[in-house]
């Protein structure tokens, strides 16, 4: 039922809601997935989209903070979001319980988009940057689309503590900085090590992490002519296109787009990703 | 019933509850969480004669209680407004006020010209304190003699409502506002963002591009108010009260202390349904306190 | 080992790490949390010549990550100063300056000679620019040419540390710090409290008896780090960091920003061991991070 | 032990410290008593003190709040503070389970103190200004000081729910604004009733509530010529005496006490009590 509508880039109308936390994961010391009770963000979400969660009734943290959607349940009615700890507001986050509701909005931004033509998805992670690609994965599943995971971490850790990737993607390959596990080095060094060996016009290329590896992977694809989508983190006010604090450049550099409203995700030949 | 209507000048709004400018973009942004036409009115994001892209990424930057923000009156320039944005706008009840910021008074004058001939809106509110722009917005506004000048120059092309808003970041705010005043301001915005800054201390880099940037949130809120009471003590025009509104207790401080108005800023980012809520409570005090008139709370400040 | 210390003018301090005026008593308030000696200094509360009761109650009142006050330099006077309170800020190993408040240059001249005189302490600074008392101090430290003059008149009497306190309430702090510095300030501090107000909705009354006061606390970082950045790139005298300094990341982020030292004030109402923790925190920070003096953190903004 | 000591006024040395919650009790739906392991302030303080709370690690609310201690136990290591919600600090501190730690400095302030020729104290509370009154009860016991306490209340609800005052009192009255318990009307109005059938040598009023209630005791007490004690509340900004926050009038007007350093137990005739 879901899985059609990838097949064009979704935009919904977010609301302004509340979902109760059913359950609770600690993944690692600093991360932590939570499973959000709520119908229909559930139903209509698609991959790439996010929530801009308000971490508590006090003013401080003042803004709301933006995570991917992971994975969706629209049967039962919960999706879930998986965050590491990085300041006050994730801090807080994980503080949360099950049976505690948190203030929402949602689902917001675009989604990634599959074209007709793709046979095999390349999706390519940065540490936590995985969060919106499982839940791509979860699509491509059930389009039946062929699909590679290239998923760089530091340490091995999080490959270890994080099994439901495994388990939703047959063809993974693992990169830690450290070489405790999969090849050792940078994820996108691997990607551009094994890239000629697709069928460039039958892939696609999906890629979520930190702005350096966007820009080696935006490089790579340029270079192999191959299409090619980032999901974007930049600092955000409102998520929901109201504050323009979350500009990207252009390709051009001329002007610019807005992470929250022409993206998360953008077709790597039309933006610029700062380093 | 309650009567929530107040004026500026002749425009008269059904409750004192509007939205501060670049926080609501044109209004469009919030139809799918409110009911546009149940606010006071709507302030749009600055509207520039070019189109201006804005600063450099980031021009955000959370403080405590607060935030910085130095996105550099990004818009798509007063034609793409006419053409884009206008037809939404006139299509609301809700009273409609275009913020206008300019590097010349002939660009003010030229904005505000070409809006007027195209249907025109029910009021300007002159952006003359934009701290984000270093051509001399913040000049403009710093100076009484030229905010006087500008107001006299708009205030030729348009009888639509005239609102001057105010910076906060000069010696003496009651000067500023006398001088838009009597050269014919209808009203004055009070206030637009403090000068403020923040760094990394990890990468010992600002936290915005621009270095300094506006600061505004609740943190503002106790100069906002020593501002509006300044001003309201100054000039005879009407007051609009800005800076750090979360709440409804905010809005009848700004009341109290004078403001005939108030905008809600980055609260909107926080909450989109805030200044549709904050109208609909300030009617429920009112009811519960039996205050018939805003008249009763307005500058009732007991001294 | 890490070197901590820093200079102000002839005045060598053992850390950056000082106590603003007016939050840390005569020092003897603290003594019985902290090992005062550990500190870089001592700011004592304004004295001046008279002796002042300050403002009626309630002359404190807290905002949101900030308080008001008005305490309107309440003091002894500069003779029961000499008598009570500088014995013992004499028998402290610590640098002990004393926070100056007048309204004529000759009363800033007198309250320094008569100390001067009685044993004097290591530096002072002269409060051009406290919010809280009507009869000048504000004008003062608005006005360049004032606080100029000032400064040149106490510049006479006295070869100490001399430290003229901004006030942040002006359209363009740089020209008082540099009319400050050309009449021979060793250091500016920067920032003094920003104008602020509140008002109690149920009472209807201002939280203050003055109805305005001072805003410090957290809430205000922001614009004190963009004070400081601004006189920083104006002067070539050290500047002394003050406004919501609540740990060590503060303390770096003014660093960083190009002050010298740092002056703690709200935050000893909250913390009365934080001076000493921050002086301990930071050489720990120091050590940890390999740095060994603090020029590697000062002024170093990467922009 | 402990009783000696109250013939005198006392300060001691507040230290900068934290306290187990062992024990906290919900009075009525706005009032709490909790009880806080401390062995040294329980050991030292003395009737009247007080100490001041900081209610989160977070910035907001940013400054401490002043707690009266109502109660000591110096064998088991514990005192008591008894208190109203009344804004977000007193909110916070509510929220507080046993277990947890809070963050306090004390003692603070002086005590009451008992002249030699003491028969009889006579005891008036309005409110929650019981709490410093029971402390001094507990003193008053050891000493075999005869009490007489006067205690209004807007209703009968407090006096109903916090039987304890009543254990420790032989001669208790009652007041009540809506007269649902004992004399219907102000305590002060009571107070002035029967004030006059006291041998007022050997007499010693204490007092601690609202201003208005304070001011008319003062009254009441010059009036007669009783010695009177007022405890007093004022904003605090830090409470030893290093904000200047907390100043009270002296009698003349042409100075100031502050409540923290100087108080808060003032004699009634050396100060002005606002309106
Ligand atoms: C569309 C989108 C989707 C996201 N999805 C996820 C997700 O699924 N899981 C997850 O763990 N995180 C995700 N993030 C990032 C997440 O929003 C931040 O980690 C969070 O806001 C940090 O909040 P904090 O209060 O803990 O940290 P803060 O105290 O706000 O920040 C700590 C430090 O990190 C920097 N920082 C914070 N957020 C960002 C950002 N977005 N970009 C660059 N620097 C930043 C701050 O400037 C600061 O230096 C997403 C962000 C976006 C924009
Ligand atoms: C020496 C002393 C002892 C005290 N002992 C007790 C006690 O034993 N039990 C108890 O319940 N309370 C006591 N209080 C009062 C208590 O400190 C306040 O109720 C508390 O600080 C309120 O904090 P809050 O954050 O909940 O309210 P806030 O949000 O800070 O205040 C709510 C409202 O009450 C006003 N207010 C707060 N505190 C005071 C005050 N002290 N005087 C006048 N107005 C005030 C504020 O201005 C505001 O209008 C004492 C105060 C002092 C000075
Ligand atoms: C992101 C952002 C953009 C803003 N853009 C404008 C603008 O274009 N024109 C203007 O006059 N004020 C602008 N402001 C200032 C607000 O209108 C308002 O004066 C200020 O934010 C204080 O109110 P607040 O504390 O409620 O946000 C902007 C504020 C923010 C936070
Ligand atoms: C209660 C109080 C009293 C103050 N008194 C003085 C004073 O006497 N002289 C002075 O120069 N500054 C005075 N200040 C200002 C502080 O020294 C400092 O500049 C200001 O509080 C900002 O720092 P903070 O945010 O760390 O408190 C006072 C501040 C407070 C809160
Ligand atoms: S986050 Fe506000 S416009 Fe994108
Ligand atoms: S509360 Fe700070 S001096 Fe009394």
């Amino acid at each position: 039922m879901t899985s059609d509508i990838i097949t064009t880039q979704v935009k919904t109308t977010a609301q302004l809601t509340t979902g109760k936390i059913i359950q609770k994961r600690m993944v690692l010391a600093d991360v932590f997935k939570l499973s959000i009770e709520h119908s229909r963000i559930s139903r209509i979400s698609k991959p790439g989209q996010f929530v801009n969660i308000k971490l508590s009734d006090q003013l401080t943290p003042l803004l709301r903070r933006p995570f991917s959607i992971t994975a969706v349940n629209a049967e039962a009615g919960w999706f879930e979001i998986l965050f590491k700890v990085i300041g006050e507001g994730t801090r807080r986050l994980a503080l949360l319980e099950p049976g505690e509701m948190i203030n929402l909005i949602g689902p917001l931004g675009n989604s990634f988009w599959l074209s007709s033509q793709t046979k095999r998805a390349l999706l390519v992670a940065g540490g936590l940057g995985v969060a919106p690609l499982a839940f791509l994965l979860q699509h491509l599943y059930q389009l039946k689309i062929k699909k590679t995971l290239f998923w760089g971490n530091q340490t091995k850790e999080l490959f270890l503590a994080y099994p439901e990737i495994k388990h939703s993607c047959l063809e993974l390959f693992y990169t830690t900085d450290d070489g405790s596990m999969g090849y050792h080095g940078l994820v996108t060094d691997l990607f551009a090590e094994v890239i000629p060996k697709f069928e460039h016009e039958a892939v696609q290329i999906f890629a979520c992490g930190p702005n350096p590896m966007l820009q080696k992977i935006q490089q790579v694809a340029t270079q192999n002519g191959i299409d090619c989508q980032l999901s974007l983190e930049t600092l955000m006010g409102c998520g929901f296109g109201a504050c323009m604090g979350c500009n990207v450049q252009s390709a051009s550099g001329e002007s610019y787009f807005y992470t929250c409203s022409d993206g998360p995700v953008f077709n790597a030949k039309d933006i610029k990703v700062d380093g | 019933m309650v009567d929530l209507s107040v004026k500026l000048g002749n425009l008269v709004l059904s409750n004192p509850i509007l939205t501060a400018s670049g926080t609501f973009g044109s209004g469009e942004e919030f139809a799918g969480f409110i009911d546009l036409n149940k606010l006071g009115g709507i302030v749009t994001k600055a509207v520039t004669r070019e189109p201006r892209i804005g600063n450099p990424y980031p021009r955000i930057a959370e403080t405590l209680a607060g935030m910085l923000n130095s996105i550099g009156l990004a818009n798509p320039g007063v034609e793409k407004f006419i053409t884009q944005k206008l037809p939404f706008l006139h299509s609301l009840k809700t009273k409609v006020i275009v913020n206008v910021a300019a590097k010349t008074i002939d660009d003010f004058a030229h904005v505000i010209r070409r809006i007027e001939s195209s249907g025109g809106v029910d009021g300007y509110e002159l952006n003359v304190s934009c701290p984000n722009v270093k051509e001399g917005g913040i000049a403009f506004g710093t100076d009484p003699r030229i905010t006087g000048k500008i107001t006299a120059a708009v205030r030729k092309i348009t009888a639509k409502c005239l609102i001057v808003k105010l910076t906060p970041n000069v010696t003496s705010i009651s000067t500023i506002a006398r001088a838009a005043e009597s050269e014919g301001a209808d009203a004055l915005s009070v206030m637009n963002t403090l000068v403020g800054m923040a760094v990394d201390i990890h990468s010992r880099r600002p936290k915005l591009s621009t270095i300094t940037g506006g600061l505004s949130g609740p943190a503002v809120k106790p100069v906002a108010i020593a501002r509006v009471y300044e001003v309201v003590n100054a000039v005879q025009i009407p007051v609009i009260g800005i800076g750090g509104i979360m709440g409804l207790e905010d809005v009848l401080e700004f009341l109290i202390t004078g403001a005939s108005a108030i905008q809600v800023g980055t609260a909107n980012f926080i909450n989109p349904a805030i200044s549709e809520e904050l109208a609909a409570n300030l009617e429920n005090y009112c009811l519960s306190h039996h205050i018939k008139t805003l008249q009763d709370i307005i500058g009732n400040l007991q001294t």
